[in-house]
Formats: C-alpha cells, sequence, structure tokens
C-alpha cells in the first residue's frame, strides 16, 4: 500500500492549497516538503524490505483487457524512485523560496506535485500501462510547467514543441505496449520480459523501434532533442527538476527496462549507440556557443542524456553499471548548477554569461558550490563525477565492437565539458569590468540547500565510491538477471583509462587555452553543421501543416451544396455499379401480364412531365408538373388497388402544390444559373444515377428469397383487427407505432413551421 | 382572386366538408378513408374559411387553436395504448367491446379506433395549423 | 409492368438528382418531392402489383384478388411523413429567401468555408 | 413496457412540455422532473438487461414477426441510458443559458421529440419502424437547428435538411427493394432469412442504399459534409445535444445492420469499411486543425471520432465493436462536454472563435479544469475515457492484425490531440488584452451551467477508471450483437 501512499499523496496533496490563499501558502511554505519527506521515509523502509525480495501490488483494472495496476518496488525502481524524491525535497524546497515573487504560487505547486506523482508513478509501475499513464501526465505536466509564463509567446511555443514531440513518442510507446502486451498476453513487465525468447522475432522490430522513438523523444535524443533547450522557458526549479534530473530520465529508465528483452538485438546496439555518441558530442558541442546559462546547461544536459543511452547500447555490465553511475553523477551535479542559476539569476537578473562576473568577492558560498559542481561535471576529482567519467572510459575500453571509436569520441566531448567547466567558472566567479548590480546580493538559505547539499553528498560518495559498490551490484543483476559484483574505487592504478583521464582534462585546458584561436574555426563548423534550426523548422513544419489543411478543408469542406451531392450521388454510383458488376447484371424480361394501355398511357404523361420539369424556366409549369407527376402516381396506385393510396395521395400533392404555390408567390423567376457544360455533367450523373436505381430494382425482383409476412394481415384482419379495409387496420393496429411516430413528424413540422415562420431572435446573429 | 364567391360558399362548404370528413373517417376501418383522409377533408373546409375570410376568422371557428388539437390527438393515441396494457398486458394492444346502440345496432368499438381518431384530430390540427402559419405569414389576404 | 415502374422510378430518381444539382433552392425541394415520389413507388413495386386487386375483405372475411397490403400501409405513412417533410423545407426556403433574399444555393457558403 | 414507455413517454412529455410553454418556470421545472425520470427508467432497463439478456415487446402483441417488435440488448439499453442522460444534462445547462424565447418557442418539446425519436431507434428491431423514428429524429432536429432563424442557421439547415432528407429516401429505398427480395421487415427474421437463404450474398446490392443512408447519417468520409456546415450554427444547446445523439444514431444503426449483413460478404466489408474508416478518421482530423472556431473543431472531429467507430465495427471481432461502443459512449460524453464547456466560454467572452479568445487560463481557472477533462479525453490521455477507446480500438486491430488502419488510428490521435492544443494555446493561454477588458462585465457562470459540465467531466474520469465494469458490460453486448439466433430466438419467444 505504500506504493499507492507514495503517488497518491503527492496527487492529493495540491487538494489542501483550497484551504490557504497564496500568501498564507508562502507563509507556510515548509508544508510543501511534507509529502517528499514521507516518501523519503516510505523509501527507507523499502530500504530494509528489499533486501528480502521486491514489493509487488496487485490492482484490478479492466482485466476483461488484460490490464492491471502492478506496482513494483526493485533495487532498480527504489534508486530511481530515491533519486526522485530527494532531489524532489530539495528542488520543492528551492521552489518554496524562488517562486516567492511569481503570480499563481499555487497553481505551480499544483503541478509540480501531480509531476512527481507521475514520476514516482512511472518508476514504480510493474506493468507496461500504469507505466504509460504516468508517462503521459508528466508530458502534460511538463507541458503546463515549460507554459508557465504563458503570456510570453516563446514559452507557448517552447511548450507546445516539447508536448507534440513527447506525445507523439508517447503514441509509438503507447502503440509498442499494446503490441507487446498482445503478443506476451499480459503486461506485467516481468511477464512480457521473461517471453522475450519465445517472441516472434518480425514484429519485435518494429516494437523496438517505437519504444525507442519514445525513449528517445522523452530523453531529448537526436533527431528529437530540440525540445530541451526550448523547455527552458520553465522556471528554473521546473528546469532543475523535470528536464535534467527526473522527467528526461524517464526515457532511459524505459531502456534500462527493457535491455535485458532488448539487448539481444543487434540493433539495439547499433541505434543507440549510434544515437546516443551523436546526441552527446551534439548536446557539448552545441553547448559552446550558447550565452545563456540555462542553455548552457540544457545542451550539456543533453550530451549527458545522449552519454548515458551509448552506455546502454553498449550493453556490457560494464556499460550498464557506468550507466547507472554516470545517471547518479549527473543528477546531482545538474540539479545543483541550476538552482544555482537561479539563485545567480535573482541576484544579478541576468542569466546571461557576459553580464555576470565578480561573484567570487560578493558570494564566495555560491561560488564554492558552484565550482565543485563543476569539477564534478568536468569529471575531475575528488567529485563523484570523477568516478562516473572513469567507470565510462573503462566500460567503453573494455567493450567489444565500435566501442573503442565511441571512446575516443567521448573523450572529445567530456574535454567539451571539461572546457566549458573552467569557461563557466572563470566568467562568472572572477572580475570582468561589469559593475556589481544593484540587485539584492544575498542568497536565501532555503534556495542554496539544495546545491549545498548535493555538493557534499557527490563530494562525499567522490571520496568514497567503494560504499556504492554493493548497491549498483544488486541494481544491476535485477537488469540483467544475472548476479553481478561490482568495485567502485577512486583509484584504479596507472592504466589506459587514467592516462584517457588525463588526456581529456589536458584536452579541455588547451580549449581553453587557445580559445580565442579554435573559437572562429568552432563556430563556422557549427554554422555549417546546424544551417537548419530543428526548433525553427518545427514551428514552420507545423505552419505549414496548418496551412495545408486550410487549403484542403477549403477544398473539401468547400461550402457549395451541390457539390456536395455530386460527391454522395458519385459515391452512391461507384458503389452500386461495383456492386453490380461483382454480382452479375440481370437482364430484363419483359412481363406484359400485368400491363394495361391505361398504365403505359400514364407512364408516358408522366415521363413527358417529367422532362417539362426539368427542362422549364416558369415556376407556374414546375409546379403543374409537379402536382401531374403526383396525380400520375395516384392513378397508377388506383389501377394497381390502392385506393387509400390514392386518395392519400391526391390530398397531400394538392396540398404540397398550393403551399408550394403560396411560397413562390414571393420567390423570384428561375434564373439560368449554370452553365451548359455544367448541365450537361449534371445530367449525365443524374442520368446514371436513374439507371443504376433501374438496375437495381429489376435486379431486387430477380430474388424472391421467402414469402411475405403480409399473408398474416390478410389473415387476421378481420377477426382480431376487426376491420375489413386491411390497410387501415394495418395503420392503426398492426404497425400502429408507425403510425404514431408518423402523426409526430407531422406534428413536430407543423408546430416547427409556427416557429420558423413566427419566431426570429431578436439579438443580433451571433458567431 | 374574387373572394366573393368564396366568402359566400365558404359556410355551406365547410359543413359538407364536415360531414363528409365524418363520413369518411367512420368507414375507415371497413373500406377506404380513415383518420388521415378524413383529417385533410374537415381541414379543408377551415382553409377554404381562411383563405375567403382571414385566417383569425378560421381559427375562430375552430374553437380552440389549431395547435391544442394536436396536443389533443397526440394524447388521444397515447392513451388508446392504455387499455391494451391493462388488459393484456402488452401496450397498444387492440381491445374491443360491442355497444349496443337503438338505431345503429352493434357497433364494435376498440382502442383502434380511438387511436384512429387521435390520428384524425392530430392531423386535423397539423393541417390547419400549417395552411394557417403560411397564409397568415405569406399574406394570402 | 415492373419493367416500365422501374424505369419510370429510374427517371424519377434521375430528374430529381438533376433537379438537386441545381443551384435553386425551390428546384432542390422539387427534386427531393419527385425522388420521394421514386421511392413511394419503389416500396409499391414491392407490394406485386396486382391489377385491379384490392387490399379489402369481404363481410365475411373471404376476398377476391388481394394485392400485399403490408407496402401500401408503408406507402401512405411515407406520403405523410413525406408531406409533412416538403411543407417544412417549403417554410424553411421561404424564411431563407426572407432573411438572405437569395435563391442561389452557390452563395451560402459562409457556414463552411472559414 | 418499459420498453415502449422509452418512447411514449418522451412523446407525452414533449406534449406536456408543449402545453406548459407559456409557465416558464413551471415548464423547466417539468422537463427536469421528465429528464430524470427517463435515466430512472433506463437505469432499470440496463439492469433488467444484465439479467435477461433481452427485453422484448411484440407492440399490439402480434405474432412475431408480423407486428413491430421492440427489443432491447445490452447496446441499445446502454444506448438508451446515455442519451436519456445527455438530454438530461443538456436541459440542465439550458435553465439559464436558453432565453425564455426558446423556451416560449417549443424549445423542450423538439428535445424530447427528438428523444423520443432516437429512443425509438434504438429500441426497435424493425426496419421501416426505425425509418419513421429517424424521421420523428430528423424532424425534431431539422426544428431545433433552425430555432431562432438566425441567416447563419438557415443557410447550415438548408444543407443538413437537405442531406438528411436524401439519407432516409435512400434508406426507405433500401426499405422496399428489400422488402420485394425477402418479404419481411423484422431485422432479426431478415437474419434468421438470409442465413437460411442460398442466395443471401444478393441481398449486398440493396444493403447498398441501406449503407448511403446510415452513412450519410453517421456522417462518414464522403457523406459528412452536412454536419461541419450547420452543427456551429444553431444555440450552443441545441449543438451539444446534436452532437451526443445524432450520428451516434447513425452509427448504432450501422452496427445493428452490418452484423445482419456482414456475415455474408465477409472479405469486402471489412476492406471497404477499413477503408471508409481511415479516410473518415484521417480527413475529419485534418479539416479540424485548420478551423479556428470552437464549435467547428470540434464539428470537424466528431467525423473523424465517427472513423474509430467504424475502424472497430470493420474489424467485426468481439473486441473490436466493443471497442467501438465504447468509443461512441466515451465520444458522448466527452464530446457532448466539450461543446458546453464552449457554450461556458462564449458565455463568459461573448466569441467562439480563437482568434479573439485569450489568457482564460489566468481569468477563468476552473473553466481551463473543465475544458482540459473532455479535451484530454477527445485527445485519448490517460487515465482519460478516451485512452481506453484508444487502447481497446489499437488491441482489437492489433488482435485482427490490421496494422495499417491500426497506423493510422494512432496518427489521427496525435493530430486531435494538437487540435486541442491549439484551442488550449490560443484560448487559454495566449495573451489578449481586449478579452481580459471585455470578461470583467461578464456575469458569473451560474451554477445550472456548470454543473452538467462538472458532472460529465467526472462521468470522462470514472469511463477511464472504473472501465472494467463498463467494458465486460460492452463485451457481452458486442457478442450478443454478434449472436444473430440469440437474436431471433429472443424476438420469436420471448420471456
Amino acid at each position: 500500500m505504500l506504493t499507492m501512499l507514495s503517488i497518491g499523496i503527492l496527487a492529493i496533496f495540491p487538494l489542501l492549497f483550497i484551504l490557504f490563499d497564496e500568501e498564507q501558502l508562502k507563509k507556510h511554505r515548509y508544508v510543501l516538503l511534507l509529502p517528499l519527506l514521507v516518501n523519503i521515509l516510505a523509501g527507507t523502509i523499502w530500504f530494509f524490505q528489499l533486501q528480502t525480495g521486491p514489493i509487488e501490488h496487485h490492482f484490478q483494472w479492466i482485466t476483461i483487457l488484460n490490464i492491471e495496476t502492478i506496482f513494483r518496488v526493485d533495487w532498480f525502481s527504489w534508486y530511481f524512485f530515491m533519486l526522485i524524491n530527494v532531489i524532489g525535497l530539495m528542488v520543492f524546497l528551492y521552489a518554496s523560496a524562488y517562486m516567492k515573487s511569481y503570480d499563481g504560487y499555487k497553481r505551480f505547486f499544483t503541478f509540480l506535485y501531480i509531476f512527481t506523482a507521475a514520476m514516482n508513478g512511472i518508476v514504480l509501475a510493474g506493468d507496461l500501462i500504469t507505466l504509460f499513464v504516468f508517462w503521459e501526465l508528466t508530458s502534460i505536466c511538463s507541458f503546463l510547467l515549460i507554459g508557465f509564463n504563458h503570456r510570453e509567446a516563446n514559452s507557448r511555443n517552447a511548450s507546445l514543441t516539447a508536448l507534440l514531440i513527447t506525445a507523439a513518442g508517447g503514441l509509438a510507446l503507447l502503440t509498442a505496449v499494446i503490441w507487446l502486451g498482445n503478443l506476451a498476453g499480459s503486461y506485467d513487465i516481468q511477464k512480457v520480459l521473461n517471453l522475450s525468447n519465445a517472441l516472434h522475432r518480425d514484429s519485435l522490430i518494429i516494437i523496438f523501434i517505437l519504444i525507442i522513438i519514445g525513449a528517445f523523444t522523452k530523453s531529448a535524443q537526436f533527431p528529437f532533442h530540440f525540445w530541451l533547450p526550448g523547455a527552458m522557458q520553465a522556471p528554473t526549479p521546473v528546469s532543475a527538476f523535470l528536464h535534467s534530473a527526473t522527467m528526461v530520465k524517464a526515457g532511459i529508465y524505459l531502456l534500462f527496462r527493457f535491455t535485458p528483452m532488448m539487448g539481444e538485438m543487434v540493433h539495439w546496439y547499433y541505434v543507440l549507440s549510434l544515437t546516443g555518441v551523436i546526441t552527446m558530442l551534439l548536446g557539448s558541442f552545441s553547448a559552446l556557443f550558447q550565452s545563456d546559462l540555462k542553455k548552457i546547461l540544457a545542451y550539456t544536459t543533453i550530451s549527458a542524456l545522449g552519454t548515458i543511452v551509448m552506455l546502454i547500447g553498449i550493453d556490457t555490465k560494464m556499460s550498464i553499471k557506468a550507466a547507472l553511475v554516470f545517471l547518479l553523477v549527473h543528477a546531482l551535479y545538474k540539479a545543483s548548477l541550476f538552482m544555482l542559476t537561479g539563485v545567480i539569476d535573482k541576484i544579478k537578473g541576468t542569466r546571461e554569461l557576459k553580464e555576470i562576473g565578480n561573484l567570487w568577492k560578493s558570494n564566495p558560498v555560491i561560488c564554492i558550490v558552484a565550482i565543485l559542481s563543476l569539477l564534478s561535471m568536468a569529471g575531475l576529482p575528488p567529485m563523484l563525477g570523477f568516478i562516473g567519467k572513469e567507470v565510462m572510459y573503462d566500460a567503453k575500453f573494455q567493450a567489444p565492437g565500435i566501442a573503442r571509436l565511441m571512446l575516443l569520441l567521448s573523450v572529445i566531448s567530456n574535454a567539451f565539458m571539461v572546457f566549458i567547466s573552467i569557461k563557466l567558472m572563470v566568467l562568472l566567479f572572477l572580475p570582468n569590468g561589469n559593475q556589481p548590480s544593484s540587485h539584492s546580493s544575498k542568497s536565501k538559505p532555503a534556495m542554496m540547500a539544495g546545491p549545498v547539499a548535493f555538493t557534499i553528498i557527490a563530494f562525499v560518495f567522490g571520496l568514497a565510491p567503494y560504499s556504492l559498490s554493493d548497491f549498483f551490484g544488486n541494481i544491476l543483476s535485477q537488469i540483467t538477471f544475472t548476479p553481478v559484483q561490482i568495485q567502485l574505487k577512486m583509484w584504479h592504478g596507472f592504466n589506459v583509462v587514467f592516462v584517457l583521464s588525463l588526456a581529456t582534462i589536458l584536452l579541455g585546458l588547451l580549449l581553453w587555452i587557445f580559445e580565442n584561436r579554435i573559437t572562429g574555426l568552432f563556430l563556422k563548423i557549427y554554422r555549417n553543421l546546424f544551417t537548419i534550426n530543428l526548433t525553427h523548422s518545427f514551428q514552420h513544419i507545423i505552419q505549414y501543416f496548418l496551412k495545408f489543411t486550410k487549403i484542403q478543408t477549403n477544398r473539401i469542406q468547400h461550402g457549395v451544396h451541390r457539390y456536395y451531392l455530386m460527391i454522395i450521388f458519385l459515391f452512391s454510383i461507384a458503389y452500386i455499379w461495383w456492386k453490380l458488376l461483382m454480382t452479375g447484371l440481370y437482364v430484363p424480361t419483359f412481363n406484359t401480364e400485368n400491363v394495361s394501355l391505361l398504365t403505359v398511357v400514364v407512364t408516358s404523361i408522366m415521363l413527358l412531365t417529367v422532362g417539362l420539369i426539368v427542362t422549364t424556366r416558369s415556376r407556374v409549369v414546375a409546379v403543374v408538373a409537379l402536382a401531374l407527376i403526383g396525380y400520375g402516381i395516384a392513378l397508377l396506385f388506383m389501377t394497381y388497388g390502392a385506393i387509400d393510396l390514392a386518395i392519400t395521395q391526391i390530398i397531400a400533392d394538392t396540398l404540397t402544390m398550393i403551399i408550394f404555390v403560396i411560397v413562390l408567390q414571393k420567390l423570384p423567376r428561375f434564373a439560368r444559373l449554370s452553365s451548359k457544360r455544367s448541365r450537361m455533367r449534371d445530367a449525365l450523373i443524374a442520368l446514371s444515377v436513374g439507371l443504376s436505381i433501374t438496375l437495381l430494382i429489376l435486379k431486387a425482383d430477380m430474388v424472391n428469397i421467402h414469402q411475405p409476412v403480409s399473408d398474416y394481415f390478410v389473415e387476421n384482419s378481420l377477426t382480431k383487427g376487426k376491420g375489413q379495409n386491411i390497410v387501415n387496420v394495418i395503420l392503426v393496429d398492426f404497425r400502429s407505432l408507425d403510425t404514431l411516430g408518423e402523426i409526430t413528424v407531422l406534428a413536430v413540422a407543423a408546430i416547427g413551421i409556427a416557429t420558423m415562420l413566427s419566431f426570429t431572435l431578436n439579438k443580433k446573429s451571433h458567431g | 382572386m374574387d373572394k366573393t364567391v368564396l366568402q359566400l360558399a365558404y359556410k355551406p362548404l365547410r359543413v359538407i366538408l364536415i360531414i363528409v370528413s365524418m363520413y369518411y373517417f367512420l368507414r375507415g376501418h371497413n373500406s377506404p378513408g380513415g383518420g388521415f383522409i378524413g383529417a385533410l377533408i374537415l381541414s379543408a373546409g377551415f382553409i377554404f374559411q381562411a383563405m375567403a375570410v382571414n385566417t383569425n376568422s378560421a381559427r375562430r371557428s375552430m374553437l380552440i387553436e389549431p395547435e391544442w388539437y394536436i396536443h389533443i390527438g397526440l394524447l388521444m393515441s397515447i392513451v388508446s395504448s392504455i387499455p391494451g396494457w391493462i388488459y393484456v398486458n402488452t401496450p397498444m394492444t387492440g381491445v374491443w367491446t360491442t355497444i349496443n346502440l337503438p338505431l345503429a345496432g352493434d357497433i364494435k368499438l376498440g382502442t383502434p379506433l380511438l387511436f384512429d381518431l387521435g390520428v384524425y384530430v392530430c392531423v386535423f390540427g397539423v393541417v390547419t395549423s400549417m395552411s394557417f402559419q403560411f397564409l397568415k405569414h405569406i399574406k394570402w389576404n | 409492368m415492373e419493367l416500365i415502374l422501374a424505369i419510370l422510378i429510374g427517371v424519377l430518381f434521375a430528374a430529381g438528382t438533376y433537379l438537386l444539382l441545381r443551384r435553386s433552392i425551390v428546384k432542390l425541394v422539387m427534386g427531393i418531392v419527385l425522388i420521394s415520389y421514386a421511392t413511394n413507388l419503389i416500396l409499391f413495386n414491392a407490394s406485386g402489383l396486382v391489377q385491379n386487386g384490392l387490399a379489402f375483405l369481404n363481410k365475411d372475411g373471404s376476398y377476391d384478388k388481394m394485392t400485399d397490403p403490408l407496402p401500401q400501409a408503408l406507402i401512405l405513412t411515407a406520403i405523410v411523413i413525406g408531406f409533412g417533410l416538403t411543407a417544412f423545407l417549403l417554410a424553411l426556403k421561404y424564411k431563407f429567401f426572407k432573411i438572405t433574399g437569395t435563391d442561389d444555393l452557390d452563395q451560402l457558403k459562409e457556414t463552411d468555408a472559414s | 413496457m418499459m420498453i415502449l414507455s422509452n418512447i411514449l413517454l418522451p412523446l407525452l412529455f414533449a406534449i406536456v412540455t408543449a402545453m406548459l410553454r407559456k409557465q416558464i418556470t413551471a415548464l423547466k421545472w417539468s422537463a427536469l422532473i421528465f429528464a430524470v425520470a427517463l435515466v430512472v427508467l433506463n437505469g432499470i432497463i440496463i439492469d433488467k438487461v444484465s439479467q435477461f439478456d433481452y427485453l422484448v415487446v411484440q407492440v399490439g402483441n402480434w405474432e412475431f414477426p408480423h407486428g413491430i417488435t421492440l427489443a432491447v440488448d445490452r447496446l441499445s439499453a446502454v444506448m438508451l441510458f446515455i442519451s436519456s442522460t445527455i438530454v438530461l444534462f443538456v436541459i440542465i445547462y439550458s435553465w439559464h443559458t436558453m432565453t425564455t424565447e426558446y423556451f416560449k418557442n417549443y424549445y423542450l418539446t423538439f428535445v424530447f421529440a427528438l428523444l423520443m425519436g432516437v429512443n425509438g431507434a434504438f429500441t426497435t428491431s424493425d426496419l421501416f419502424n426505425l425509418y419513421v423514428w429517424y424521421e420523428v429524429m430528423i424532424m425534431s432536429s431539422f426544428v431545433l437547428i433552425t430555432l431562432g432563424n438566425t441567416k447563419e442557421q438557415l443557410t447550415g439547415a438548408v444543407k443538413y435538411v437537405t442531406m438528411n432528407i436524401l439519407s432516409s429516401l435512400f434508406f426507405l429505398a433500401g426499405i422496399g427493394l428489400l422488402y420485394a427480395k425477402t418479404g419481411t421487415l423484422n431485422m432479426a427474421d431478415l437474419a434468421q432469412k438470409l442465413t437460411l437463404s442460398q442466395d443471401a450474398a444478393l441481398i449486398n446490392s440493396t444493403a447498398i442504399l441501406f449503407f448511403i443512408g446510415f452513412g450519410i447519417k453517421s456522417a462518414i468520409f464522403p457523406l459528412f459534409f452536412w454536419l461541419p456546415a450547420s452543427y456551429h450554427t444553431p444555440p450552443l444547446p441545441i449543438t451539444a445535444l446534436f452532437s451526443g445523439l445524432l450520428t451516434k444514431v447513425g452509427v448504432y444503426s450501422l452496427l445493428r445492420f452490418l452484423s445482419i449483413i456482414y456475415i455474408h460478404d465477409k472479405l469486402f466489408w471489412q476492406v471497404f469499411l477499413l477503408t471508409i474508416a481511415g479516410l473518415t478518421m484521417v480527413i475529419g482530423v485534418l479539416t479540424a486543425a485548420s478551423q479556428y472556431e470552437i464549435r467547428r473543431i470540434l464539428s470537424f472531429h466528431i467525423v473523424s471520432q465517427i472513423g474509430y467507430m467504424i475502424l472497430g465495427l470493420a474489424l467485426f471481432t468481439p473486441l473490436g465493436i466493443a471497442a467501438a461502443i465504447y468509443y461512441m459512449l466515451h465520444n458522448i460524453v466527452a464530446k457532448t462536454n466539450a461543446f458546453l464547456v464552449a457554450g461556458l466560454i462564449e458565455h463568459q467572452t461573448g466569441t467562439f472563435h480563437l482568434k479573439k479568445l485569450g489568457n482564460l487560463f489566468k481569468t477563468r481557472p476552473w473553466l481551463a479544469l473543465f475544458f482540459a477533462i473532455p479535451a484530454l479525453g477527445l485527445a485519448g490521455f490517460p487515465p482519460f475515457s478516451g485512452f481506453i477507446g484508444k487502447l481497446s480500438v489499437i488491441q482489437a486491430s492489433i488482435e485482427s492484425q490490421q496494422y495499417i488502419i491500426m497506423t493510422v488510428a494512432v496518427i489521427v490521435s496525435f493530430f486531435t490531440l494538437f487540435s486541442m492544443i491549439k484551442i488550449w494555446m490560443e484560448g487559454f493561454w495566449k495573451e489578449n488584452q481586449e478579452t481580459d477588458e471585455s470578461i470583467l462585465g461578464k456575469p458569473k457562470l451560474h451554477f445550472s451551467s456548470v454543473l452538467p459540465v462538472a458532472f460529465m467531466g467526472i462521468i470522462t474520469i470514472a469511463m477511464g477508471l472504473m472501465a472494467q465494469p463498463l467494458f465486460e458490460f460492452l463485451l457481452k453486448a458486442s457478442n450478443q450483437l454478434l449472436d444473430m439466433d440469440g437474436y431471433y430466438n429472443a424476438l420469436k419467444s420471448p420471456l
């Protein structure tokens, strides 16, 4: 039940906000931390329970579709869970102070809580549907948070881009999930993974691609990475939490989960490693050219995500281990750096790199924390980042295949990181000639708590990495399904990895020293590489799409009534002819048995009259001709024994004609509106309709499956219906419900005509 | 149009049409006729009046508004379904009784006849209402 | 006779279709009336077309030449319903002309394309 | 009896509301009570149907298949229930949003008459009777769509009326041919006769006319033009009512009628319907994306979402049909709700047009919440009802190995999201000084217009979270629909 609680408390907690108004909430803002503390407590309890094995809770949702809600805590979930909630705690603390100056304090935290709940849901979910539900929820929360400053067009566009991309990925994932569920007969992740060997390989490749798309969009992998820099429009706590430490890791979580199943595919290896490498280089390289602090961090995040994906792709035990460690490293330093950016932003009023500076003098604490975090980012000792990088190099070095090449590329990418770290340190903290701004230069303790804590953690683990060994070993066993022992050490001795580390740092330093010379070259490369700005292209695509739909709509829903009708008729004709040809045409035989001279004459006159209606330009002639046809039909009814019908037809026809005449008095003459060509075309269509109907009727006469039901009426009309006029008995007794409906139609028509003619809205036309 | 002829003729015409309509309605169960045809003939009488004089005059002659004929007619049709529900437990089932009248002899009365009467009244209301609306708004007279 | 009737129905349908494809609303209404005649005849065709047959019983319940009474009842219902619809259409037509002053269907595009 | 009450009571209510039309207060309250009564009645019917499978009435006590037989199975029962619920909500919503002019001009009478037609269509098993109910329904809808007689309404109505009459005429012609061929009007009897006959496939040429008739009604691809041309013109409660009821009757009829015909030419129907479904989905959603008027966006989406229902039907598996029915129910609730919210937006800002709207997220946060639920529901986001709909449709397609249509369905749902987000972006997020000013003077939302919106939002969520009992019911319903012998036997010798 603890699983439900840990998600539920976050989801329900915002309801309490109704009790407070915004000011009160700001005053008692430490209340906001409560649910996260509860969750960390839950995590602690699980820590002890996990020693004996995973914890599972099953809830029935839609058993008929095999959908069962399962929550499952294993070491791997636990790892993510703690990451989310510990970072969450600090971010909430930070945000409670940071957001004080914003409107919509309550709203912000509501979204953030729901997001945290969803994020916990993803990692605790034990079945794919539940996972997907929470997955989509994080997309929505991310959308709402990126667009938090929704009055600005930039925020709106960024949030739209983010949502569309992640939602598209979500749909791919959904398809994959349902497909997998269908193949495995269950959505339980354990069962799906266990069945992997029995699965049919062909469809598995499509499923694999779909999952990859889902994960890549969420984790901002090339070519979907471009939404992430845009997402920096969100308030800084959001960037720290969603777009670096947690949500973007959801895709990675998914890849980890599917490793045992998909890892056996050769595609897995290539697609993931290559995408990872591209993303890694792309991110770190693009970061070189940014001047906004948050943008820099965003691109380095992309790079880090690429690194992790690449490591998962390599799929050796070492590489998975490296990925796991690197995940922690990155979460710690990136959250810390983002929060510091926010602090600096508050103090200096800007995030532009060039305009900040000289922080060392005014805010030494910030500087120390920042420097340590940046060291971690650069992968330098004594921070945990160093360990992360070492393990990573080691993994690649030991891995087969193209991993060596990747090793080289990682060194370059990491050198960029070193370079960026140095650049940031220098530009931010050393004096650069700018005047210290007049903003309040004090940083609030609530906002510094997070960075400080994370830095300390990273420092401690950096010094004593072996304390993490067992833990990562446990996780690794769970992911790969085999028991694994791993070792984390600070000092590996003089080996290749050490040399590589050294080379990285040197390269970074060199870049820094020769910055002025190299920048020009890099800029050239950058501009040539990125002639296409994906963000803008995406906006353009949307614009083009809207334009296209507009053209297309005007083509389809053009408003010309007769073309609508024409399409309906053409569709019908095509359909009828096709069916007629498929089932064979019927050659009519002329049966003279029932033909009398009268009917022939009547019919011929009617045919002539029809011609008159179609061609005449006089309204009176048309109406009279119409009446004549009606009377002709009445005559036909009469000759074949339908006297009631004939009378009704005549009266109804007369009434219709009278109304016609009354109405036409007020209307203009027929004008010849259409051209000869269109008349010919319409005539052709009309004739075709007529012909198909005729053939259809003749064909219908060919089939006569059974005796009609009406013998019964003949037999029972007098005895049970007490009437000799069978038609009337049918109307008022056998099928009286029809008649009831019929008079209802009439009644509605009458009242409707009354309202139509007498009721006109007083207010001006709306819409 | 020369109205004088119509204005002279509408009253006797109306009486004739009412009688004809009753005749057609009553024999409808056994020979051509019935509620719908009867009602159309009946309304013809009042439509003539409306055309000859004006719609208000015709409305007055109808005693109640044509709309109410519609309501009443529909209600009668609904009511006719109730006996069947009570006696046979299936609504709209025909229930018949025979009444002996001094002059006419045995007359069979049943819910289908009530239903047909409902149709008659309703259609009468419908046709007159429709025609009056058209005549009034399009200013025939 | 079926053949003649079928041709008649076909012609009525064709004429109705042609009128529906005109631009005038009056012609549109006439087209609908014609097609509804045609559908009534299709139903009538189903009654088997017995010449001089009747749908009446004698007093004792016997009959001479019976046509299928059911389609007749259906057509009767359909005629009446058709009458109601046509009357409403004409009212609509009238009101439409009164408000917009046009009879031309091609003019009424504003509720479609944006 | 209860089944027939579903037809007779709305008629009675229509008459009573017509008589009461001058006493507005009494009129409104009585209409409310009537609507509640119908909901309760249909609740009981659902309960009965789950016990006895079929409720059958031989109207007039005539022997099957000679008289008119009314039969309610699970599909009918659930449709009856949802339609009366929608009517209830719309009546509550109309309480304050419709002016007294409308009430005086028989607004409620026509609503009940419409419901009578809809209920009739859902209960009858007789084809000609179905035609009659269709006419009751469209006649009432004609009057409703023109109620108020604005220029737009009349313009839209010309198209609406013409194409709907045309659809009925096709339908009627189909009945004529079918009767000539088979001599029966009852659907169960027809099914029985067809299975016994050698010539069953020949019936297919007649089925065309039915398909076109029902197709126009349900607004499938090349036949849907009347819907976007007219749905946005009448007063909002009427649009909402239409969106909930009308096209769904067409889909219902297709389900019922094709379940008889389908098996006699399986290959053709599957390919044909899948094509139609795909085109309907795609065209509808693309046209919706181009619009800037909320009601038009929603109207075009009706077309698109009909495609999903046809898709479920085309698969013709128990799961596929259950998915189609679920989708239909979901769509009725969510779409009506979305329209009602659009009405609230208009009430507050005076416009439906996205370009004139803006910043409602700040100024009317509750409205944003109310909109978000049906919008996310329609876009198929979890855990709302649309998600289960989408999920079951995809699952059914995978099960039948129809991967192309599955892909189309998935992509279309992406564009649906796009349209919803567009409304959100433009209406709720965009900065717009004018709306901010114009909104200040607007009256507060009345309780009666918020209540149905909130309620339907809850239903949308509940249909997602508690889908199990509903889906179980629907799966039984679809098995029942496919079981022609069961249908025949139930009608022939009812309990």
